[in-house]
């Protein structure tokens, strides 16, 4: 094997600032997922009941490692430009190059806290959910690979791993979404949710073939360097940024690319807690993110990126209202904050986005998983309208669940009011009043949707199948553990990296990689002003939250008397309240028939279109073919004729061929 | 590597089995089975033996051989291959083996002459990756329609006469016309050459020649239509879905894997290269029809009733990205054309090894009967999803960074063409994802139900086979290098002759 | 006349010694077909030994100049006494159970092949029309062989009429050429029309006369439309006089064009040329077409022999549409003499597989007749194939590389005979059809219930041997392709000398 | 002179051409039979013509008249042999019923 094999592997020496340890480290974080999901894949079955027993380890020693990481990058042991280095050359195809490369830094540690904490806890609790489950080493299996490209889509330092990874997670997501597989339902959501996604992707691969033809590279830091001096046209610019906000667009199941998230919550709820909350859906958040300063140099694909995201935010948020499946409720609720979080980006607090996503991946998973806790225990019932009451019976799922609630509602001092806060400020404070306004709107709306649940689901009157009424019970350790785990940061975490604004371990963290955005931004934030403007914009996120949150009690909640009286019986006040709002109501109920239009447009015209082709190939291209064959063949038969079996008839048609030489020769010759 | 004929061998180890065969008892099939499944491994494992050997970026091509033929008209029996023609011949061997042992259980009837049509026909198929002369080459082209005539109509499905004839008589059309192309390249070549024949009919002379401009427009046109036929392009595509419709798995197999690739080699090797200002002429033709192809391919695959049918427009659709890349003219473009050519042939190829898989248990291929198959068949349903991801372009697996360079390639020289043949990447994970869940999910079907104990999962032999095809598929898709390195020489010629530097032989 | 202008001819004088000596034989031990089959089959080789022997590199004019002995007679005598001897190896296992005595048979073919050897050599209009004469009248003969069976003497009398009709109409021709050039020598009359001044027009009498001879000639390699007879005459002849048939009196007719057209009618080739052109190339495609729509193979095998005159005569329109003194003149009667030789053995190859399924009587040569060969007779099934294929042009048979030699030329001589060799090639497209329909007969269909084993006897396998073995080998094995081709080369550029010389 | 050839020529064409009517129209072997032989003797008068009006021609002449003749004979002999035989076949001389084989 001499020569090729040799070439191929050949890399690049990489720049490291850390030690080989750290390269190791790193690389593990990736590769012990790969084996652990290598592993149980390949002994499957034979894994028996404990089909857990290579998975979760792994993932516990990759959370260490994790742990380890973090505190590495975010202490500054790998300098402002992070642990960059190459593992070898993935693609050499002449001038275009692909390393396998990694690169660990700020923003990278911010995502890893996320996912690898959220990742080993929901592996936890699964041992717990999954444990009726008969062919669950699949189940792990997959959750192991889902870590494997999470992680790869995190650590990557170029655009084509990223890519790759991107597409993996999305394989993932496909797999576990269809996790049960015998629902049809399931299967179609699986699909849907990976066609959907790679709607996007043609708009982030076009964008990176676009990147690599103006600057030649796929580096990050290669490309943030020269992309402002390659002299771009800006249509070309925004084009590139447009191309891959695309792709983000997809993958965190923005508006119009946000049909699939919903009907993603087919998958087992600690796949929706995992994938569907906490880790990939930010990836599109993480994208954007991660190319602010190819952003940076667009306003107009800034622009575009804040109006998708808190246009997304309300239509979510609307439609989270009037939703009856819990788990659908928080999808939407997470298509709503995923708004946020694009709205911030597109206004230029990179910060508050990043923050609110490490927020939001913490109390979003700990509602996943608290619903899932739930539907647990109300035997695999998802319909809020057949809950209630259950505040009692698991409480530990209640307390917990109530604490998320509170935190994505935006009451202070837990987690979600300081990074939502922070979105909404600063939106405002950059001249992005109507941002702030829409933004306004839905912490109303999601303060009410979020106690609408809580109080369809534990407070008020008990729907639940009294078969399974009396068999109600907490869920087992492995499942509340991880709750109560998962509370503890949906409870301080705001405070502890965002508190001072503008002046918190976040924006420590953040700082270098967002430094290049911001001076190309030019923005100029005044200083946190809690008596002024500041104090003015944290009253009123408060004051809506509040609102929102006592509306929904008055008509979900049960009866606290100094919230109002009980004049009517609760369901009838809701029947009113309907009847008042019908045709909103309906509107928000059928999701603003997105998916009856996506239903119309791909799976009728499409259809369609495609038999029609289908019937062009037969009929047509294939007819044509066939039509020669038949034409040659009849002309063969017509010809045949001419044989009549006659000495005569022969004989005349030799005098005629003889006049005509005859007279070809008299008449036509050259001379 | 000493002077052992290496290339020959390779070539016609298949032929010296083939012989055997025929004079082993008929009543013995099990005989003929091993025979040739020994003597496709020889070969294959001979094959093997170029890799170490072969000196990656030396110039031109290597393990020559050279003798004289017809010396009266210069036609040479001429061998050598680069890096293009490495990747392929290993290619056709592995899959030669892979699908003469797919062929163990299904084919029952008539063993001896099965497995004779099939050495014959890899003997043809290595033969045109090899050969470096013109005439030689049509040989080979030739040679491998009649095993696969046979192939297709002694041992294919009810319809199998029509779509045998139909490839033939199609495959003929534009070959015959390659021909008098041939022949006429090499008249132009001795005309301009002081009326002497030597090296007329050698790609080393040809190549760079510099013809006339009118006469290289007819003999382009002719090779093209030719390679356009078997690639197939749109609209020369109607009989590959008929084909494969009726042909054997193994057929199948070969006919995606290696028989559509003699296209795409025909146009990289000899319509380019041979014709570099006709081929410029023509590219924009080329690639709307590419474009159309890619596109058109993967909407009426969507619509599909039979897998194979399905896996045959998919193959339409994939193929039309191996013609993209190479008429942009454009190194990443060309060298993944190339690679899309090795991962299309693993990949198709296995798809068709894991339809013939369900066909042997259930004797029908209609996606609308199937089901649920997940449950029943586990392994199976796992490796028909891997190869499903792989066709659809998973990055990792193989297909992803041979689909991916052609668009970059087109990227880089008409983005608009990009973005069609990106919009393949919905469209193939619609179309396979369909299949998959109708076939694999959902509750097992009624018809699979009256199977009953019959649906068994996959056999160690179809693991067998399966396997090697996984293996391929994860290490081309993570390390694409190895094919990609091969590449660069053979791609550069192509495109410096494409880009004028074309050497006016004196 | 001298001794060694007798020995010069003794080829010929044997071959017709060997054709009297049967019949005497015949009449010593009448019903001993063994005896008359043993000395024909001895005495054919023989002949070719003669022939090799006295083949001269250079022309060697006898017979003051009547006759000729050079590479191009020694060419076409090795090629029709090879033609000769597998039609006599092939037939009596049709002829036998049909009662048809095998003396008679091979005496009159024997004639008709001195015939063919006649025009061979032959530098004079008076031999040359006496050679033809000498060659169809036996085959009249021949066709109507089976004199009881209603088809063969129908095939016989449509022949015969129609042949001697063409006939007249030739002999006319050759009066009026005889008359305007006032010689019967071939090289006086090249000379004499060389003489003509090229840019005036030519003699109505003369074009008059040439229009004769081509109608003549088209006849008699049944060209379209001048072809009635052939479809007719072949199918109801026996069988391995069909194989004869459509080969032997066709190269001779070839061989007549290459002597009477390329030597004596070259300086007014300008003239022909288009209606060989045009002649080719509806040849072909009329072949082709009716040919698809054939159920009888040995009526399919008819129309097709017709086809492949049409791709004889790309090479006899390369040799015209070129250049004078071009090297495609050359290229396109080399491609003549090849594809003679590559379809002499081919399509009588494929005759004798018809021929050895009618082993029994009654048996017809319907294609049903050919279902399931492939498994009732393996090596017959795949002997049929080769010829089927080397009938098709698939490489690397023999008519592969016949077709790609005329197709060469073509695409030589330029002009509008290269658009004959892409009429030629899509023909061959389109022939592939009924050619592979046939295979799909013996492979891919099963035999009827009634089916019996294919008997073949021993000079039947030796026939079969011998066909397959040239169409195989003239592709695959380079020094008999060489060979093939170096022969070919210098009988037609003995030819060509002798045309520029005048 | 070469005028009075031409009027023999015109002749023979004449004679050539009505034989080519006579094989044409008839349909009894034998009458077709005796066409052909007007028109090979047609031949034969424009044979002789050339002869008697060019000398160079005049030994030639008679000789190629004489072969003429005697491949008519042959002809005619191998003509009535295949009709008689057909005759036994089909008990008929008209050769438009002899269409067994035909397309």
């Amino acid at each position: 094997m001499s020569g090729f094999l040799l070439t191929a592997a050949e890399t690049e020496t990489p720049v490291a600032a850390a030690g080989a340890t750290d390269m190791l480290l790193v690389t593990l974080l990736v590769a012990l997922p790969l084996a652990g999901f290598a592993l149980t894949a390949l002994l499957g079955r034979r894994l028996y009941t404990k089909a857990w027993v290579i998975a979760v380890p792994v993932m516990i020693v990759t959370w260490l490692i994790g742990l380890y990481v973090i505190a590495q990058a975010l202490g500054g042991a790998y300098g402002e430009e992070g642990l960059h280095f190459t593992l070898y050359r993935w693609i050499p195809a002449g001038d275009f190059t692909v390393d396998a490369g990694f690169l660990v830094d700020g923003l990278t540690a911010a995502l890893l806290i996320v996912v690898t904490t959220v990742g080993m806890l929901v592996h936890v609790y699964s041992i717990g959910y999954m444990a009726h489950e008969p062919g669950r080493w699949r189940f792990f299996a997959y959750l192991n690979l889902f870590m494997f490209s999470m992680l790869l889509l995190v650590l990557a330092d170029n655009f084509l791993v990223l890519f790759a990874a991107w597409e993996l997670v999305g394989l993932c997501s496909y797999l576990l979404i269809g996790y049960w597989y015998k629902r049809r339902s399931a299967a179609l959501a699986a699909k849907k949710a990976f066609i959907v996604n790679r709607v996007g992707d043609v708009g982030f691969g076009l964008g990176i073939m676009a990147i690599w033809t103006t600057v030649g590279t796929l580096n990050f830091h290669e490309v943030f360097e020269a992309l402002p001096e390659a002299g771009l046209e800006p249509w070309m610019i925004t084009g590139i940024a447009l191309l891959l906000f695309a792709g983000a667009v997809g993958k965190s199941a923005q508006f119009p690319l946000h049909v699939w998230l919903p009907d993603a919550m087919e998958g087992p709820t600690p796949v929706s807690a995992l994938i569907h909350a906490a880790t990939m859906v930010n990836a599109g958040v993480y994208l954007v993110a991660r190319t602010s300063p190819i952003f940076a140099q667009s306003p107009f694909a800034m622009l575009v990126v804040a109006s998708i995201g808190i246009f997304t935010a309300i239509l979510a948020a609307s439609i989270a209202m009037t939703q009856t499946d819990i788990k659908r409720v928080l999808a939407y609720s997470t298509l709503s904050q995923l708004g946020y979080m694009f709205a911030a980006l597109g206004v230029g607090a990179y910060f508050a986005a990043i923050f609110h996503l490490m927020t939001h991946g913490f109390f979003k998973g700990l509602l996943f998983l608290g619903s899932g806790s739930v539907i647990h225990a109300v035997h695999e019932e998802q319909d809020m309208n057949r809950m209630g009451g259950l505040w009692r019976k698991i409480p530990i799922t209640h307390i917990t669940m109530l604490i998320g609630s509170i935190a994505i509602s935006g009451i202070p001092f837990f987690a979600g009011f300081f990074s939502k806060d922070e979105i909404l400020g600063e939106s405002f404070k950059l001249g992005f009043g109507w941002v702030w306004f829409i933004g306004v709107v839905v912490a109303v709306m999601t303060a009410f949707y979020m106690f609408r649940l809580m109080g369809k689901t534990f407070y008020g009157p008990s729907h639940v199948d009294p078969h399974v009424a009396d068999k109600i019970h907490e869920s087992p350790p492995t499942m509340t553990i991880p709750l109560i785990l998962l509370a503890i940061p949906s409870m301080f975490l705001g405070v502890a990296i965002g508190w001072p604004p503008e002046g918190g371990l976040i924006h420590q963290w953040l700082g270098p990689v967002f430094h290049e955005a911001e001076e190309l931004l030019g923005h100029e934030l005044e200083p946190y002003a809690i008596f002024g403007i500041d104090g003015f914009l944290l009253g009123a996120s408060v004051a809506v939250a509040i609102v929102g949150m006592v509306m929904a009690w008055r008509y979900f909640g049960f009866r606290v008397p100094l919230l109002g009286a009980e004049v009517q019986p609760r369901a009838r006040r809701v029947e009113v309240l309907t009847e008042r709002f019908r045709g909103w109501y309906d509107a928000s109920f059928h999701k603003w028939w997105f998916d009856d239009l996506n239903h119309l447009l791909f799976v009728r015209i499409g259809g369609a279109v495609a038999a029609a082709l289908w019937w062009f190939d037969v009929n047509i291209v294939d007819g044509a073919v066939n039509g020669v064959a038949r034409l040659t063949q009849g002309t063969g038969r017509e010809i045949r004729q001419i044989q009549t079996g006659r000495v005569q008839n022969y004989a005349l048609g030799i005098a005629i061929g003889l006049l005509v030489v005859a007279v070809s020769y008299l008449v036509v010759t050259p001379r | 590597m000493t002077n052992l004929p290496i290339l020959t061998l390779i070539t016609f180890v298949p032929l010296a089995g083939a012989l055997l065969i025929a004079f082993l008892p008929r009543g013995r099939p099990d005989l003929a089975r091993w025979a040739a499944l020994i003597t496709s491994l020889v070969s294959f494992v001979l094959s093997l033996l170029l890799l170490p050997a072969f000196e990656v970026g030396a110039p031109g091509f290597q393990f020559k051989e050279q003798a004289d033929w017809i010396p009266a008209f210069g036609i040479q029996y001429k061998l050598g291959i680069d890096g293009i023609s490495l990747a392929l011949v290993v290619l056709t061997t592995t899959l030669s083996w892979i699908s003469i042992l797919a062929s163990f259980g299904p084919i029952k009837d008539r063993v001896k002459e099965y497995m004779i049509s099939f050495l014959i026909l890899e003997v043809g198929m290595i033969g045109v990756f090899v050969a470096l002369d013109t005439f030689l080459f049509y040989i080979f082209f030739e040679i491998v329609l009649v095993p696969m005539y046979l192939i297709i109509g002694i041992w294919g499905g009810a319809n199998r006469i029509y779509a045998t004839l139909k490839f033939v008589l199609y495959t003929l059309i534009g070959s015959l016309l390659m021909l008098v192309a041939i022949l006429a390249t090499a008249f132009s070549f001795q005309a301009l050459n002081g009326g002497n024949w030597a090296g007329a009919f050698d790609y080393e002379q040809l190549r760079g020649f510099g013809f006339d401009p009118g006469f290289q427009a007819f003999a382009f046109l002719a090779f093209a239509l030719a390679f356009a036929i078997k690639v197939p392009m749109f609209p020369f595509h109607t009989w590959l879905p008929d084909a494969h419709v009726e042909a054997p798995t193994a057929g199948s197999v070969i006919l995606a894997g290696v028989l559509l690739k003699l296209g795409g080699y025909g146009f990289i090797r000899y319509a380019v290269p041979l014709f570099p200002d006709a081929a410029v002429t023509f590219a924009p033709a080329i690639i709307v029809l590419s474009l159309i192809a890619i596109i058109y391919g993967a909407i009426v695959a969507l619509v599909q009733p039979d897998l194979k049918k399905l896996v045959a427009y998919s193959s339409v659709s994939h193929m039309g990205f191996v013609t993209l890349g190479i008429f942009v003219f454009q190194q990443q473009g060309l060298e993944g054309a190339v690679l899309q050519m090795v991962n299309h042939g693993v990949i198709t190829g296995a798809l068709f090894l894991c339809v013939g898989v369900i066909y042997e248990r259930t004797h029908d291929r209609t996606i609308a009967r199937m089901g649920g198959l997940a449950a029943p068949v586990p392994v199976y349903a796992a490796l028909l999803g891997f190869f499903m991801l792989a066709s659809l372009g998973l990055p990792g697996l193989s297909g992803f960074v041979g689909e991916f360079l052609v668009v970059l390639g087109t990227f880089d020289v008409m983005p608009g063409a990009a973005f069609v043949a990106m919009l393949v990447v919905v469209l193939s994970a619609a179309y396979l994802m369909w299949m998959f869940q109708r076939v694999v999910f959902g509750e097992l079907s009624d018809f699979l139900r009256g199977i009953g104990h019959h649906l068994t999962d996959v056999t160690p032999v179809e693991l067998l086979t399966l396997t090697p095809l996984v293996a391929l598929t994860l290490l081309l898709g993570v390390f694409p290098g190895l094919i990609l390195e091969l590449l660069h020489g053979p791609v550069n010629d192509v495109i410096a002759a494409v880009s004028g530097g074309t050497v006016i032989a004196r | 006349m001298t001794e060694t202008d007798l020995v010069a001819i003794s080829p010929l004088i044997f071959v017709i010694a060997l054709a009297m000596l049967i019949i005497v034989a015949d009449i010593i031990w009448p019903d001993r077909d063994d005896i008359s089959t043993g000395l024909t089959v001895a005495g054919l080789l023989v002949g070719a030994g003669l022939t090799v022997l006295v083949a001269q590199s250079e022309a060697r004019e006898i017979f003051a100049g009547a006759y000729v002995v050079d590479p191009l007679t020694s060419f076409l005598d090795v090629l029709f006494l090879a033609i000769a001897l597998v039609t006599v190896l092939v037939a009596p296992d049709y002829l036998r159970p049909r009662g048809l005595p095998m003396a008679e048979f091979t005496a009159t073919l024997l004639f008709a092949i001195s015939g063919a050897m006649l025009i061979s050599g032959s530098r004079d209009l008076l031999v040359l029309f006496l050679g033809l004469e000498l060659l169809v009248l036996p085959g009249y003969m021949l066709a109507g062989y089976a004199k009881r069976d209603g088809y063969s003497t129908e095939g016989a009398i449509k022949y015969f009429l129609l042949g001697s009709f063409s006939s007249a109409i030739f002999l006319f021709g050759l009066a009026l050429t005889w008359g305007f050039t006032g010689t019967t020598r071939i090289r006086e009359v090249a000379a004499s029309l060389a003489q003509l001044d090229t840019a005036s027009a030519l003699a109505p009498a003369l074009l008059m006369g040439l229009a004769l001879l081509t109608t003549g000639v088209a006849f008699k390699i049944a060209a379209v439309p001048f072809h009635y007879w052939t479809p007719d005459a072949y199918q109801g002849s026996p069988t391995p006089v069909t194989g004869y048939l459509s080969v032997g009196p066709k190269v001779a007719a070839f061989a007549l064009i290459l002597r009477l057209f390329v030597e004596a009618l070259a300086p007014i080739k300008a003239d022909w040329t288009p209606v060989v052109i045009v002649l080719a190339a509806i040849t072909m495609t009329l072949g082709n077409l009716v040919a698809l729509t054939q159920d009888n193979v040995k009526r399919m095998l008819a129309y097709s022999s017709i086809a492949h005159t049409g791709y004889i005569m790309v090479g006899l329109a390369a040799y015209a549409g070129a250049p004078v003194g071009s090297e495609a003149e050359r290229a396109g009667l080399e491609g003549l003499l090849f594809y003679s030789v590559a379809y002499a053995f081919m399509n009588l190859g494929a005759f004798a597989i018809v021929s050895a399924l009618q082993h029994r009587r009654g048996v017809t040569s319907q294609i049903e007749t050919f279902a399931g060969l492939g498994r009732r007779a393996p090596w017959a099934a795949i002997l049929m194939t080769l010829f089927l294929l080397s009938l098709t042009g698939i490489p690397p048979t023999a008519g592969f590389f016949a077709k790609a030699y005329v197709v060469l030329a073509a695409v030589q001589a330029g002009g509008w005979v290269s658009v004959l060799a892409v009429i030629a090639v899509l023909n061959a497209a389109a022939a592939a059809f009924y050619y592979l329909r046939v295979v799909v007969f013996m492979f891919m269909r099963d035999p009827p219930e009634t089916a019996r084993p294919v008997l073949t006897g021993t000079m039947m396998r030796a026939g079969l041997a011998i066909t397959a073995v040239m169409t195989i080998f003239i592709g695959l094995v380079p020094p008999v392709t060489s060979g093939v081709i170096e022969f070919a080369r210098v009988a037609a550029e003995v030819l060509l000398v002798r045309t520029a010389g005048g | 002179m070469s005028g009075s050839l031409q009027s023999y020529l015109i002749l023979s064409a004449l004679l050539f051409a009505i034989g080519t009517f006579g094989f044409l129209a008839r349909r009894n072997a034998i009458a077709m039979l005796m066409s052909i032989e007007l028109m090979l003797n047609a031949v034969n008068l424009s044979i002789v013509a050339f002869g008697a009006f060019i000398p160079a021609l005049r030994g030639d002449a008679a000789i190629i008249a004489l072969m003429v003749m005697a491949v008519a004979a042959a002809e005619a002999t191998v003509g009535l042999a295949i009709v008689i035989a057909i005759y036994r076949n089909s008990r008929t001389p008209l050769v438009d019923e002899y269409d067994r084989m035909r397309q």
